[in-house]
């Protein structure tokens, strides 16, 4: 115990010849309360330890400091940033030994500058879903005033946690259908698997105001879309395997299909290519689209990861340019900063940051046996 | 036809057109089978082989290959660590695990008998992550809002502890050949 | 839910055609209660998520289904093998929150032959060492009857958890000294600061019943003794930075320095070589140690590993042989078996077998990001 | 002499022998101070630079190198995770993390003024291994049964979660030039 007794007469010592001043300890970093844009946070996903998961935070555009911090992330979590509030959300499962024993489903709150846990709100019924890391498993809808939390159990549901209150504040029947795609003023739109949808608002107090189920979209069997779309001023663009655009517009509580179009029309020169990846569409808030995509499709090959990104223009509804990653790409972000950048976790998984010409910048790893599976943009 | 045949053969109606390039899979889809474990490292895909882990035949006449290879016929549909190489095998799980109940079934074509067999791929559940031979083969796999055709749901939620383990590829029933 | 209620018709169904018969679902392995003696358990201290390391059961003999199970072993765990009782322990910490929350120190009884946890003690007082996992951390004395669990926190002591009971019946303090050798019918010897050192034996309740004082056996100034020595016939062979043997007699109540040897005497070939690693020294039982050196030694040489397994005879007291591992060595452990094997963890945290000739046999890995730093024979 | 000449000089005459081939390192023995992090990869000890890492300068004068590297100065006896790379400093710890009551101090020399700096190796706790820039060098380090002096311990001991993050190389004292 001498050593901890010592250290506050360490510190009285002053530098009698040093250049280099004394650090004080303790010291624990802070981040601002409000993030700069080129900030992303990259969740690892930590297959290899699934109970010891992460989400770093992590700056793309910085050749230097880049790793920001991190909130751990246990068991196929979900992560969500507050638009409003200065809290990240964590949804995350724990046993209470490690591996197994009592299960507890938590919504853990992290304060943005001090990266401190400052609440936990428990989920009830041991049914969060466990998949691997995707964005639209947890949403903020509304005001970010609440959490939605995807339910699976097999039976599909979605937790609503009001943030203020720190409490669950409703259970909402999904009917089968899956994922959380914010829509209308607070509600969302959950996919089913006939390629029809359903589509919730809630009130003030989270209760369920509305429900429209919208009809189907898309052939589940023939061609289905990816679950994950890019949602462009309330437009979600969905893709599908063999590369189709099909928009569904999400800006009010009746969702409604708009025309769809081909990246990869027959007789193209890129009919067959197929989108492969994770988050295999990103957006400019513009009129470029962002697409991970890879010669050859065949059955199998979607989830495979891509040797290109093609510009595609919402507007022209084609393919106007491309670039080859110099790591073949995984997931791809857009990130609206300044200087606009790409960011791309990338097979070997660690995360290649490029401008928007293609044009790559730096590569970024969030840890030796990290999987950074998901990206997300600061809101 | 037996009720395992005509259950494939409708399932697989709808799935034709899913039928692999290597042309050895169909998928069962929908709400009758279905699911998966954990997809994976999207860099360890199909490839025979890992090192550190020893080569290893399955004992079973007509059963070819190598069950800790990502490439075994069994593993035409599988997602996750190969519980063959983690103290199991391709037909059970290693000491200590509970298998999930709830599961989806490929359809693999083994390359001795022409024969196409039903292949559950169990979870294996309750120990850490097995971390050996990590597989990853796509192939039918559908998105989340088609649960029971989907790999990237942990399907350990039906065990005592969903801590996901490691995956097996049990013959369950047998379709016949090619049609 | 249909999946599931389907599942039992699926196994009324005979495969008409089938050459490959149909598997049982479930099936879950067991293992033989008394294991072979070529199977090893490897400690993978898991530096990347310490939370979710585990101990893998390899068969070190077998080019085929050579991994046979694995425990979990969370935060700095210990582990013991039975050699009267069909069981493994494993010591270890848990957070509520995994990384957070309460904290709880237990010792989790595994059946030998199912791997299921069948018991778990808890050990009071947080005070369980977290050390990068070290054998000697944690023993097992008498009969096998007692596990003694090293505390540190800082303070010193020893747990005494009577395995029969499932409790902990005794705290020994160790007066600032560390780790636990067995020593005599039913106690252990700590090593202290100064190389001096403390032995103490336990009744049949767990119950200190003496206590010896060794006055000092090594400079732990000038030439400090690994703290991991290896014990032959209840004789500790330690050996120093600088390579010198210091066995020390733990046969009896009161332990006694025995005469000390340098591998490597001033003017021999040796002369700059020290040994390198973490279990850096191993016995076939009889005449030859092994122990793993580089050449070249200087301060802090002492933990990288060596391109050289030197074999040494106790009884020539010096250096009869050597091999070049295929990769650098870390840690090795000898297994006694019909044909005898060195296991070795490499510098790149796999497992290399050799025959005790040197002849490299296979490569094991037990996991894509395992760092099995400690290796430990059949009992 | 002031008080941490004093404590530093008359720890470090028992060795002297250990002062490092690379000439700047001493460490302080025993129970005075000392103690440290998590031992790490061996395979990853005093490289520069690690992949994906962006370099660093401290931005302090007279601080030279590169904090994100294993052979900046400062890290002379550090072992783990190092903080520079974690959202942390060689002087601090990242965002959320607890900074540990308990550490060892090593001395390094400072290759710019030639001065010996008493460096306090603190750990960072409570959230999970920050899993970049593992970096491990031993000089000075004693066995387990000199703990002070030992960095196999886990000196998150003190901390209110005992989890391992990082770990920081503070400077928290100067001793003079070379003797």
């Amino acid at each position: 115990m001498k050593t901890v007794l010592l250290l506050p007469l360490l510190l009285l010592i002053g530098a009698v010849h040093a250049q280099v001043p004394l650090d004080k300890v303790p010291t624990v970093d802070t981040l601002p309360a409000e993030y700069p844009d080129t900030w992303i946070f990259a969740h690892d996903a930590a297959f290899y330890s699934l109970i010891a998961g992460k989400v770093a935070i992590v700056d793309v555009a910085a050749d230097t400091l880049e790793y920001k911090g991190a909130v751990g992330a246990a068991q196929f979590a979900t992560f969500n940033e507050s638009s409003t509030r200065d809290e990240l959300y964590v949804s995350e499962t724990f046993y209470s030994r490690g591996v197994s024993g009592e299960r507890t489903d938590v919504v853990s709150v992290y304060a943005k500058d001090s990266l401190d846990k400052i609440a936990e709100v428990v989920l009830p019924g041991d049914q969060r879903a466990m998949i691997v890391t995707k964005p639209y498993a947890s949403r903020l809808i509304g005001d970010d005033e609440f959490l939605i939390v995807y339910n699976f159990n097999p039976a599909s549901s979605a937790a609503v946690v009001d943030v203020a209150k720190r409490e669950v504040v409703n259970e909402v029947s999904l009917n089968g259908c899956a994922l959380l795609y914010p829509t209308g003023e607070r509600g969302f739109t959950s996919l089913c698997g006939d390629g029809s949808f359903i589509s919730i608002q809630l009130d003030e107090q989270g209760k369920e105001s509305s429900r429209f189920m919208g009809k189907s979209f898309f052939n589940s069997e023939s061609d289905p879309v990816f679950d994950y779309p890019i949602i462009v001023d309330g437009i979600a663009y969905f893709i599908t395997y063999n590369g189709v655009i099909r928009p569904l517009d999400l800006r009010g509580s009746e969702p409604a299909a708009m025309e769809s179009w081909s990246l990869v029309p027959e007789g193209s020169e890129y009919a067959d290519w197929g989108p492969s990846g994770w988050q295999i569409i990103a957006s400019d808030g513009d009129d470029m689209l962002y697409v991970i995509m890879e010669p050859g499709r065949f059955d199998g090959s979607h989830k495979s990861g891509g040797g290109h990104i093609m510009m595609v223009s919402r507007s022209k509804q084609s393919i106007v340019g491309s670039f080859e990653p110099v790591t073949p790409a995984f997931s791809v972000i857009y990130v609206d900063a300044e200087e606009p950048l790409l960011a791309v976790t990338n097979v070997n998984m660690t995360i290649d940051v490029y401008n928007t010409q293609g044009e790559f910048l730096r590569n970024i790893s969030i840890g030796g046996s990290a999987m950074p599976f998901t990206l997300q943009a600061k809101r | 036809m037996n009720i395992l045949d005509s259950l494939i053969d409708k399932a697989s109606r709808g799935v034709a057109q899913r039928t692999s390039r290597r042309g050895f899979l169909t998928k069962v889809s929908a709400a009758l089978f279905a699911g998966a474990a954990i997809p994976l490292l999207p860099v360890a895909r199909g490839d025979n082989g890992y090192p550190g882990v020893g080569d290893q035949v399955s004992g079973i006449d007509g059963d070819p290959g190598d069950p800790s290879a990502c490439d075994y016929w069994r593993y035409c549909a599988i997602d996750g660590f190969l519980c063959s190489c983690c103290g199991g095998s391709a037909g059970s799980c290693p000491p200590g695990t509970e298998m999930s109940p709830t599961t989806w079934i490929g359809i693999c074509k083994n390359p001795e008998d022409g024969l196409n067999y039903a292949i559950s791929y169990n979870d294996c559940c309750g120990k850490t992550s097995c971390g050996r031979c990590l597989c990853n083969n796509n192939e039918g796999d559908r998105p989340v809002y088609m649960p029971y055709a989907n790999n990237d749901i942990n399907w350990c939620l039906g065990a005592k502890s969903t801590v996901y383990t490691c995956s097996t590829g049990m013959v369950i029933g047998v379709r016949g050949g090619d049609s």
